[in-house]
């Protein structure tokens, strides 16, 4: 029982409490009453997702795949100023 | 009626699903039990970056089929985004005199900005997308990456240049269509030379292991970044015009 | 136009370092394109982003930035966390809007203290006022409407290191 | 000779149009010149092509970047393809010259041309292309382009609106197809049409040893969805709902190439993978159940729509599901007569009707109006065009010493081998499809003008000119029409026999590759 | 070991499944749009899993940048509710 | 739960979601639906497509030599390139697709005033 074996069975429960995140986010973004409750529930999730990326990334030992979890995150950025900006003018461009 | 013809529809999916999963789980149709490696990809795995004649100079197995092995489809593959957004361009043409119009029209514009915050925080982040996506692009041939990916990085950080400040900051600067769609010709070129190059070599179309070294994987991957970036940003420029603008002019046009 | 008077080496450093470590590997390859991408990036844009080149290569200002965030993450987190967690359980909240006049100059500045007041739990930024000068924020507990005394709860030490670094 | 450069050379001109066209301003002709050499040169390749394609008594085989397959892609092309790509090469050779015409008032046409090349390179690709997935891409490029010359009139509501149908229709079959191209790839594990080909008879390939899973069936889900994407792509009985709105749409260059080359891609694909692929494949039986039940109803379908048409290029749009009906039938015999009779009336129908387009094009182009009453008595003032109209509708219609008539009586014959009935699908719609050509015909020529239409004003009716280019293009399709069906015999036993003969031999056109293959791997 | 993959996937196809379901009985585009990112996002994790880099990396710039961005333009350029049956 | 139930268990979804794209693209009405469900339909097949290119061994890699492990336990462990390489392409030109038909229908209501495809049927029969 080392610390290494330790860190890896305690990112299992890490998978879990994520999977748990990304349900309870799911609900919100299905039940969410205004347009804002699920442009919010859809940023926490995508970057949920991409902090699980690099989770994953440490569990199989492949740095290789982490670089999905900072395009990710920036396009997620780009996702919410897109979102925000229709609810906020109702126009885009301009 | 349309009740009826909406369960119709159902049932006829739910027949072809019964049909597929039949063949897929009891026939094994796609031999997805065992899911071997199929021949080929094992040889593209044991070729692309060891030594010898079939080699493709790229430890990127994927990059290595899209621009060398099937380098073909990956040719046509850029040009139908060409011509995607040619017809974009072609459904959004103005005239000279439109053109002018436009200018004109938008002068009287608000400029939405979104607010300080946003604005600070997406120039530094643009700046690192950018320097992402030229990693993205032009490590294509060592690491996961490559000219399209690369290209829609690029592409996305133009969108969140457009939606942050307005579209004017890009054309107030003299950024125009004409300016775009020079550099994705000059994009185009690149990879039209990289392709030509082995016939004047003495080799075939798209021989690209005639080059020296990497040489035609980079150059490629350089093309296809330009190209699609520029691509990109010619849309969404012309996408940007506002649509009261438009509607004036079409009005004028329709017979 | 005098595409040499953009060039900003705070910008170069910016990208060519972003290039760096998105590739994972510093070869003569990744250098010499680096280099290229950087260039050319600020030379296009190099003004925009920092306007002062000499601002970056002020270890003053580095220095600075590191005391502020190693006190902003290992003091201030986890004393606001704790203070929302024990209202959490408590119910002792009195959430309202209070206006906070900010008195740092630079535009990146009065992001970072406003970025700084939302990341802390309990205050989060709803608003900032064209010019930057004002900030609206949504605080659990408001204890007092007296703006010096807002300002030691809210802002505490953000705005004087933010001064520190930009100004 | 590096053939596979053909369709790349639409493409590279293609890719530098719309700088050219910003670099030239306003000199139109700068464009005009440039389209007009770029559509002669890839014609003068095909000619070559066409030729070394029948001296050489195997298919030729053209590995790009030296990747023979299954590594790389190749371009196989026997006597079927090149038969079929020279006549493209002609048939958008002539509609550039048309097109440059009438086109001349309209602004942003070089979009347009873009369009147009690439359409030229996507179906020449299609039609020369030896690997399955290659020819996905190449009716991706084909749709892309097509797509956008539909929309060109951005300002007409009905234009952009097919477009938008196409587009859709388009895309979602085409995913079928790559759905498909999944199936093969999984069972048998390459995406060569040769390779597939050895495969699925047995024949050793080199590297690709062994197939996964249940081949038959994997290749029998794979022709569901390749006929399902089929139907959409040619407009076949339940995929053709699109074809008369995109066609009422499209300026009328762009429907005639639409018609005469582009959709009969998809019925060269089910021809290439029916004979020479899976010669014989499995559930054929069904399969001909398929094709003779759905192209039965759509020459129905077509030959009834026609006679309630007002629109001329709607009129002409239901001729073309008529025909594609027909093809679709004699697909379903599958014998060497029947791929005959296919091969023979793909080029003869293309003719044909590109010269039926380009004629109502010059009634459209006087006048500016599609509809048939509105267009009553243009056919007086011009009597050329209406020549040419009265040649191309009697072809189509299938009178004896015209080439239509010829291709008519193969698939007529190919049809008797299965039965008297479904052969006389071919007479019965024939001529129900004679009686609206006759009708529009006589309301053009012969009809009077009614009141408040366009072709007559207070001093009486008016007199349209012809254009001299409209006339030229239309004398040498013409000439063709009328030529090939007095020559017809000669060049069936001389062009067309040869190439459906090499077409039916599957292993022929393995060992073209195998040969190469075993050299290099 | 290679289920906890598949149970990962398993779990991606799932979400993908029900978001997609949701998406298309929406009548707020926007509300059906930002259903579909949330499918995208969990399809973007699914190719990670199946160890595609290059397909993640493209296929986020595609479907969680430029695609919905390009949509939402058409959204406000068009209009955002559907009108029902 | 073995490998092989999750395998088929994930391919059947993805089955059932290319369905529920077709059904969306025929039965909706607004064409900016239509467009996004054109596009789940795509995703489910790409999907499909990378299945098929996986392994079901441990661990597995992605196709891409780094050099840290001997080659031949590469060449036993990394996942099958070409459906990737095949779906990079359906990607792209998806996206193009996606360009072409939302410009389409951003036009179709500057003309039309509506995207409902109905409505537009109805505007059109009128001769507009």
């Amino acid at each position: 029982m080392n610390v290494q074996s330790v860190f890896y069975t305690s990112l299992y429960f890490v998978a879990v409490l994520y999977t748990f995140a990304f349900v309870l986010y799911g609900i919100r973004a299905i039940k969410g009453p205004t347009t804002a409750d699920i442009i919010m529930a859809v940023d926490c999730l995508s970057f949920d997702m991409a902090a699980f990326m690099v989770i994953l990334g440490i569990y199989f030992r492949s740095i290789l795949l982490a670089s999905g979890a900072i395009i990710l995150a920036l396009w997620a950025y780009m996702l919410d100023v897109y979102y925000t900006k229709y609810v906020l003018y109702g126009e885009v461009e301009v | 009626m349309t009740v009826k013809r909406d369960t119709a529809v159902a049932l006829s999916f739910l027949l072809a699903f019964l049909v597929l999963s039949y063949a897929v789980v009891e026939k094994d149709v796609m031999g997805l039990s065992k899911n071997p490696l199929r021949p080929l990809g094992e040889f593209y795995l044991g070729h692309a970056f060891a030594s010898g004649e079939l080699t493709s100079h790229s430890p990127e197995v994927v990059t290595a089929i899209v621009w060398n092995y099937r380098g073909f489809d990956t040719l046509f593959e850029t040009f139908v985004f060409f011509l995607a957004i040619m017809g974009t361009l072609s459904v959004l043409r103005l005239r000279e005199g439109q053109e002018r119009m436009v200018r004109d029209m938008e002068r009287v514009e608000p400029h939405r900005h979104m607010d300080l915050i946003v604005r600070v925080i997406t120039r530094l982040v643009l700046l690192m997308i950018i320097g992402i996506s030229a990693s993205i692009a032009l490590h294509g041939h060592l690491t996961p990456g490559g000219g399209f990916q690369g290209g829609s990085a690029m592409a996305v950080a133009s969108l969140l240049l457009f939606a942050v400040f307005s579209k004017f900051t890009l054309e107030r600067r003299g950024l125009t269509l004409r300016h775009t769609l020079g550099a994705y010709a000059v994009g185009i070129a690149i990879i039209l030379l990289t392709v030509y190059a082995p016939l004047a070599l003495g080799g075939r179309f798209l021989q690209i292991n005639l080059l020296p070294g990497e040489l035609g994987l980079f150059d490629l991957d350089v093309g296809e970044y330009l190209a699609v970036s520029f691509g990109f940003l010619s849309v969404f420029l012309i996408l940007g015009v506002s649509e009261w603008i438009f509607r004036r002019i079409l009005r004028g046009e329709v017979r | 136009m005098k595409p040499f008077g953009r060039f900003s080496a705070g910008t170069f450093l910016l990208v060519f370092l972003t290039y760096i470590f998105y590739t994972g590997s510093a070869t003569g390859y990744d250098v010499i394109t680096g280099t290229l991408v950087a260039l050319v990036v600020s030379l296009l844009v190099g003004r925009w982003v920092v306007e002062d080149d000499r601002k970056v290569f002020q270890p003053r200002r580095w220095l600075s930035a590191i005391i502020f965030f190693l006190r902003y993450f290992v003091v201030e987190e986890t004393r606001t966390h704790v203070d929302v967690a024990k209202r959490v359980f408590t119910l002792r909240t009195r959430p309202g809007i209070v206006r906070i006049p900010l008195d740092v100059k630079s535009d990146y500045a009065r992001v970072l203290v406003a970025n700084s007041i939302t990341n802390t739990p309990g205050t989060v930024v709803v608003d900032i006022t064209d010019d930057g000068k004002y900030l609206y924020v949504h605080w659990i507990d408001v204890s007092s409407l007296d703006e010096g005394e807002i300002k030691r709860n809210v802002v505490s030490y953000f705005e004087d290191y933010a001064g520190r670094m930009f100004d | 000779m590096q053939f596979g450069v053909i369709p790349v050379v639409p493409l590279t001109f293609a890719f530098f149009l719309p700088i050219t066209a910003i670099l030239a301003g306003r000199r139109r002709w700068v464009i005009n010149a440039y389209v007009l050499a770029a559509t002669s040169l890839v014609m003068l390749f095909a000619a070559f092509l066409a030729v070394e394609a029948y001296h050489s008594g195997r298919p030729l085989v053209y590995s790009f970047g030296g990747w023979i397959a299954p590594v790389g892609i190749v371009f196989e092309v026997d006597r079927f393809s090149a038969l079929l790509v020279l006549t493209t090469t002609v048939g958008f050779f002539l509609a550039a010259i048309y097109a440059v015409d009438y086109l001349s008032r309209e602004h942003g046409v070089e979009y347009f041309f873009t369009g147009v090349l690439g359409l030229e390179a996507g179906v020449l690709g299609a039609f020369m292309t030896g690997d399955a997935f290659n020819l996905f891409v190449m009716l991706e490029v084909m749709g892309a382009s097509a797509y956008s010359i539909v929309g060109f009139y951005r300002h007409r509501g009905q234009s952009v609106e097919g477009a938008f149908k196409y587009a859709l229709s388009g895309a979602l079959a085409t995913s079928l197809y790559f759905l498909g191209l999944g199936f093969v790839y999984s069972s048998l594990g390459t995406l060569n049409m040769a390779d597939i080909s050895a495969q699925f008879h047995g024949v050793a390939f080199p590297l690709t040893v062994g197939v996964f899973g249940d081949p038959k069936l994997a290749v029998g889900i794979f022709f569901a969805l390749t006929v399902a994407m089929v139907l959409v792509k040619s407009a076949v009985f339940p995929g053709h709902y699109w074809l008369p709105d995109a066609y009422e749409g499209a300026p009328v260059p762009a429907a005639a190439l639409l018609s005469g080359f582009v959709e009969v891609v998809g019925i060269y694909m089910l021809a290439r993978y029916l004979f020479t692929v899976f010669a014989g494949p499995p559930y054929s039986r069904d399969l001909s159940l398929v094709f003779f039940t759905l192209g039965t109803v759509s020459s129905f379908l077509g030959a009834f729509m026609m006679l309630v048409q007002r629109n001329l290029k709607r009129l002409i749009a239901y001729s073309t599901i008529l025909h594609m009906g027909y093809l679709f039938m004699a697909l379903g015999v599958m014998s060497k007569l029947a791929l005959v009779a296919v091969t023979y009336h793909i080029i003869n129908h293309a003719i044909a009707k590109t010269l039926l387009f380009f004629a109502a094009g010059s009634y459209i182009f006087a006048t500016g109006t599609a509809d048939i009453d509105e267009l009553a008595g243009v056919g007086r003032s011009m009597p050329l065009t209406t020549a040419a109209f009265a040649v191309a509708t009697l072809s189509l219609v299938g009178v004896p010493p015209l080439n239509v008539f010829f291709s008519k009586m193969l698939i007529f014959d190919a049809l008797l081998q299965v039965s008297p009935l479904i052969a006389s699908v071919v007479v019965i719609t024939s001529a129900v499809a004679a009686w609206a050509y006759f009708r529009a015909m006589v309301t053009i020529w012969r009809g009077r003008a009614g009141a408040g239409h366009g072709t007559e004003n207070e001093e009486g009716p008016v007199a349209y000119r012809e254009r001299p280019v409209f006339l030229l293009v239309m004398l040498v399709l013409v000439l063709a029409v009328v030529f090939i069906g007095l020559l017809s015999p000669l060049l069936v036993d001389r062009f067309v026999l040869p190439a459906a003969g090499q077409a039916m031999n599957y292993g022929g056109y393995i060992k073209a590759v195998l040969e190469l293959a075993k050299g290099v791997l | 070991m290679i289920e906890l993959h598949l149970l990962i996937l398993a779990m991606v196809v799932s979400f993908g499944f029900v978001f997609s379901y949701l998406a298309m009985k929406e009548h707020d585009l926007l509300k059906a749009l930002a259903l579909s990112s949330v499918q995208s996002t969990f399809f973007a994790l699914g190719f990670y899993i199946l160890a595609a880099p290059d397909i993640v990396l493209a296929y986020l710039a595609i479907a969680v940048g430029a695609y919905t961005a390009l949509v939402i333009l058409a959204i406000s350029k068009t209009e955002r509710f559907e009108v029902g049956e | 739960m073995s490998a092989g139930f999750l395998m088929f268990y994930s391919v059947l979804v993805l089955f059932g979601m290319m369905l529920l794209g077709i059904y969306g693209v025929v039965t909706r009405s607004n064409m900016v639906k239509k467009i996004i469900m054109l596009n789940i339909m795509g995703d489910a097949i790409n999907m499909l497509f990378i299945i098929i290119g996986y392994r079901l061994v441990y661990p597995v890699f992605p196709p891409v030599y780094e050099g840290h492990i001997p080659f031949d336990e590469f060449l036993r462990t990394a996942v099958d390139p070409v459906p990737q390489a095949l779906v990079l392409t359906a990607v792209v030109i998806g996206m193009a697709m996606n360009i072409l038909l939302s410009t389409y229908a951003i036009q179709i209501y500057r003309l039309y005033g509506t995207v409902d495809v109905r409505d537009v049927a109805h505007l059109r029969r009128e001769g507009k």
